[in-house]
């Protein structure tokens, strides 16, 4: 009983949490080998070796920082992501937090790291962090739009806001073929929300690193492995929603779920480094006048079936 | 039905930090600091509204308040002119009466719940509370959510004419004015009288 | 936690937020003190829905109008500073003294 | 025991440099970039090591101390054909002088910074504000009521001009950047007023150093070179600007494949150059590095055009080229390419294009071993060299890049040329010489 409610989930949720961004190092070491950044052995060491050199270096001061936010701006973004991945069903039974409006809390956590990114930003004290919060601040919104559309979407057939009816209700047939437009919309937020590749505003090059630019040792460390963390629980919400979770023949559901997992990691990591950054002119209309709009339809389309 | 001493506990504790964190709200330096402490005091009271099983209003509370404490932070750092919102900031008039009310009001909202008598009628144990919530929204109350939403969308309308540039009489910012530093004093911070230069204001990267 | 106890907490909140609003001069400021008095309103309505009122679906209804109320608070609030800014340059309440141009 | 466990985990990994790019440093960037065994950052508390690249005037010493001392402890430095400062104890400095010497040198003091056998290098400046605290409040902001006083020396947010976007003159941010912000030309130093991310206001205050070209470019003044020597140089260049652009566009591997394109260019077969160059393009093509980011402004006037010269003029339309008044290009059949718009994206458009044409010339000049027929006109990648040398423009930079959002600044600045070409040649090694004689 306790087994199955508390021990079980908290240790696949500990598990994911460890080791979900580890193997999205290795995966991002992976494409950047692809695209001849670096080459020789050390795939699989190259992640603890940034992370032992982030480790050594000392975590330095700016001037005048709101010293407690900027502190724990990173562990609260790595919170989040915990939050998040405690969402994720493993089995019917394995749900580390199993309430009935898991889509909902999904979505304020969506919205809560609006803000410790701006924290992380902001509290720093410095021009150009400060410039990687407003961005992110200015399109945070449009993110959590598109996605909050999209999770509707998956919650209409289920007639439920819990992430475990909505894997239930895909029993027959995964959202992802049955409302095709989700799933691409979804993962394009996941990449907006951990501010990866062409979405990369508020951590851009341009910025010399935005809102971490100013960060450094085991801060650092906290940050990104906490951006990182926050894509896995990405991978975890999309494979409930989409992907049918636990669903699939011949292995436990767990495992189930860790493959589909890793699978939407891969497509994520291949995707992230495969476009230039936009323009944040290009990206606010690219959300409002192009994702947002789709968004919609998928919400009738999905309407229209739930009704059929 | 008694909720189990875990439920006290953690109310206890929640109820605290909703009034600590509220309290620091109209006593931080920052105002950046001053909605995320607001943001704190809705999000240990979303917690508690979680605790009373309102399981669709505490996670709704999270995100509402998330996004809207985001926004006002912003607006209070572009509105109080001060790098980033970091200056201290003691603006307060009419102090006295303010405290006045405040206590005042705290009192009477007080005896109330502590003198009234209110019927105990608990949850029953096999309410749905998000079912019979959705029910109520697109059943019975279908009017009212409705018109809430005829509102919301004239807000954005309203708001948008409001504080767009150009208005029905021209622009908006034609022989606007600053105030004065006191009274009816000469107009602050206008650039073109600005003479009072600092010996440097360098950051160099 | 009994209705009591949830009331009494409402009730601080309120009181907290009537300071607030009645004292600050600045607009932001005083939105922020609004919002904690219906933070407590929203509190004791939930509080009254789970222990006075067993669980009718109303009392959700009434904390779902009151966030809605909140977001048109901000929202014209906003519109509001923003309209007076462009005006007056200025986003403290001794500044509107006269709105009438 | 634990922690020497870590360290040698650590020192296994890629070294994070910071660039301090002096006079004449580029060679020293392009070649590290290359170097997967370094890892070069844009911020110096994302690095362990600090590498001084070129000469850095008395001037700008005191800003090198400043980025020396906004290094999170262990670090030390490395001084490329540079003098150090001569505060730093003699443990944390190591100089170089070779070029090829650099990444191993760079990776050697890295690992003895782990290892504890070097000196950290110490704090150089008091730990202080630039100003004395001026103000009230727990956390020293300073000031005091809404205007807020002078808060550590530096003036309250208020707007210096009409605000550009909204007429809400809300959330200034004054800062000054460089003269070693590796995002943007080095030497170049300027006091930047933001809205939000907007540029309100921009004031060089000091020019990027002057640029050195490929000698052949200089032979060209004084007597007649190969065509083809010429034309690889030029793609050279503009190759080498690519990668600033890409770095930018957060592009790693496209920009590091514009660089290995740039140094087989000397001296590589340029049939296969050009194929490579069409593929690289088209790649870069499908990446967005047009569509989602570079954006259609920063356009240059027409007479800021024309005083810029060379590829931004003929980016804006103005069809003039040296190259045309020259014999030998005559007989090549050489045409000026132009673009219309003027903007960042028609620059890029522009030096690309410039950059295949480059190539098609070479192969065409070095087939009948063509030479140049005239010395008092040499187009350079900078514009046109007659009388006296390109000169610096930067001023411009605080008419063009007003109203632009950051990272659109920062493209169409990568966009631009605005340094003075440098009166001497850039020393090429002696490889590159035999190509350029091939």
């Amino acid at each position: 009983m306790i087994l199955d409610q508390l021990v079980w989930p908290l240790a696949l949720v500990l598990a994911a949490l460890v080791l979900g961004p580890y193997l999205l190092a290795v995966l991002d070491g992976l494409v950047a080998r692809g695209l001849g950044l670096t080459r020789g052995p050390g795939l699989w060491l190259a992640p603890l070796r940034r992370g032992a050199w982030w480790l050594i270096q000392h975590t330095n001061v700016t001037e005048a920082p709101d010293g407690r936010a900027w502190r724990l701006a990173p562990a609260l973004y790595l919170a989040l992501a915990a939050g998040g991945l405690a969402l994720v069903p493993w089995s019917r039974a394995w749900v580390a937090t199993d309430i009935a409006t898991s889509l909902v809390l999904w979505g304020s956590i969506e919205a809560l790291a609006t803000v410790v990114i701006f924290l992380q930003g902001w509290s720093a004290n410095t021009h150009l962090t400060l410039v990687g919060a407003y961005r992110y601040v200015a399109l945070g919104l449009s993110y959590i739009l598109v996605s909050m559309f999209v999770l509707i979407g998956v919650a209409l057939p289920a007639e439920s806001l819990a992430l475990t009816q909505v894997i239930i209700s895909q029993q027959e047939l995964w959202n992802v073929l049955r409302q095709p437009l989700g799933l691409p919309l979804f993962l394009i937020v996941g990449l907006a929300i951990t501010f990866r590749g062409p979405f990369n505003l508020a951590d851009s090059t341009d910025l010399a690193g935005g809102t971490s630019a100013d960060v450094s040792g085991a801060q650092r460390l906290v940050w990104e492995f906490a951006r990182s963390a926050m894509l896995v629980a990405f991978s975890g919400i999309a494979t409930a929603a989409f992907l049918g979770g636990w669903l699939g023949p011949w292995l436990p559901g767990p495992l189930w779920v860790a493959f589909k997992m890793l699978a939407v990691l891969a497509l994520l990591a291949w995707l992230g480094p495969a476009f230039a950054r936009l323009t944040p002119e290009h990206c606010v209309s690219l959300m409002w006048v192009v994702l947002l709009p789709l968004a919609f339809v998928d919400l009738i389309w999905a309407g229209v079936e739930a009704l059929s | 039905m008694n909720p189990p001493l875990a439920v006290d506990i953690a109310f206890i504790l929640l109820a605290l930090f909703a009034v600590y964190t509220g309290w620091r709200v109209f006593r931080t330096d920052s105002m950046v600091r001053a909605s995320f402490f607001l943001l704190l005091s809705f999000i240990a009271v979303g917690a508690i509204m979680l605790l009373l099983s309102a399981m669709y209003l505490g996670a709704a509370m999270f995100f509402m308040m998330g996004v809207e404490m985001m926004v006002m932070a912003l607006f209070m750092v572009m509105f109080m002119m001060n790098p980033a919102g970091l200056n201290p900031m003691m603006m307060v008039h009419q102090h006295r009466l303010a405290i006045g009310a405040g206590i005042a009001s705290f009192v009477i909202v007080a005896a109330m719940a502590l003198l009234a008598r209110f019927p105990h009628r608990p949850l029953p144990a096999d309410l749905q509370e998000v079912e019979s919530l959705g029910n109520e929204l697109l059943g019975e109350s279908m009017l009212i959510f409705e018109s809430a939403a005829v509102v919301l969308l004239a807000t954005m309308i309203g708001v948008v004419v409001l504080s767009s540039q150009r208005g029905r009489y021209g622009n908006a910012g034609e022989g606007s004015m600053p105030p004065g530093l006191d009274p009816g004093g000469e107009p602050a911070g206008m650039p073109e009288k600005d003479d009072e230069d600092d010996g440097g204001h360098h950051h160099c990267h | 936690m009994t209705l009591t106890t949830v009331l009494l907490l409402a009730a601080a909140l309120i009181g907290i937020g009537i300071y607030g609003a009645l004292s600050q001069q600045s607009f932001v400021m005083l939105m922020m003190g609004l919002e904690l008095i219906l933070n407590g309103v929203m509190l004791a309505a939930v509080g009254f829905w789970a222990m006075s009122g067993a669980g009718a679906p109303e009392g959700q209804l009434l904390t779902i109008v009151v966030m809605a109320v909140m977001a048109i608070e901000m929202a014209m609030g906003f519109a509001l500073v923003v309209a007076v800014y462009r005006g007056k340059q200025a986003d403290v309440t001794e500044a509107i003294a006269d709105l009438r141009h | 025991m634990a922690v020497s466990w870590l360290a040698r985990l650590a020192a296994c990994a890629p070294v994070p440099v910071f660039p301090a790019l002096g006079m004449r440093g580029e060679e020293a960037l392009y070649r590290l970039a290359l170097s997967p065994e370094i890892k070069l950052v844009d911020s110096p508390r994302h690095a362990s090591l600090l590498l001084v690249a070129g000469g850095v005037p008395p001037s700008m010493q005191q800003a090198l101390r400043r980025v020396h001392d906004q290094f999170p402890a262990p670090f030390t430095t490395l001084w490329y054909r540079s003098t150090p400062l001569v505060e730093l104890p003699r443990a944390a400095v190591t100089t170089v002088d070779s070029l090829d010497a650099l990444p191993g040198a760079l990776v050697e003091s890295h690992g003895s910074l782990l290892r504890n056998t070097v000196g950290h290098s110490p704090r150089l400046l008091p730990d202080a504000p630039p100003h004395p605290w001026q103000g009230l409040g727990d956390d020293g902001h300073g000031g005091e009521g809404m205007m807020g006083g002078v808060p550590y020396g530096r003036p309250m947010a208020m707007p210096p001009t009409e605000d550009l976007r909204d007429g809400l003159a809300l959330d200034v941010l004054t800062f000054r950047l460089g003269p070693f912000f590796p995002l943007w030309p080095p030497g170049l130093e300027a006091e930047v007023i933001l809205q939000g991310d907007i540029i309100q206001q921009f004031s060089v205050q000091s020019s990027p150093f002057p640029r050195a070209l490929a000698p052949v470019f200089h032979e060209a003044r004084e007597q007649s070179v190969a065509i083809a020597a010429l034309e690889r140089a030029r793609a050279r260049h503009h190759l080498q600007a690519l990668f600033h652009a890409l770095h930018l566009a957060g592009l790693e591997g496209l920009a590091r494949d514009a660089l290995r394109l740039a140094d087989r260019c000397p001296s590589g077969d340029i049939a296969l150059l050009a194929k490579w160059f069409k593929t690289f393009e088209r790649r870069m093509k499908r990446r967005g590095f047009f569509a989602l980011h570079l954006p259609e402004r920063g356009a240059l006037r027409q007479e800021q055009a024309e005083r810029l010269g060379g590829f931004a003029a003929r980016a804006a339309g103005i069809d003039r080229d040296a190259r045309t008044e020259d014999d030998g290009y005559r007989r090549l059949a050489f045409a000026t390419i132009t673009q219309q718009a003027g903007d960042t994206r028609a620059r890029w458009r522009q030096r690309l294009a410039e950059i295949a044409q480059a190539f098609d010339l070479a192969a065409r000049a070095q087939r009948d071993d063509m030479r140049t027929a005239q010395t008092d006109a040499v187009e350079t990648p900078r514009g046109a060299w007659r009388d006296s040398r390109p000169g610096g423009t930067s001023p411009l930079l605080e008419d063009l890049l007003p109203g632009l959002e950051w990272g659109e600044a920062l493209a169409s600045l990568a966009s631009l040329e605005l340094a003075a070409l440098s009166p001497w040649p850039r020393e090429e090694r002696a490889e590159t010489q035999m190509g350029g004689a091939a």
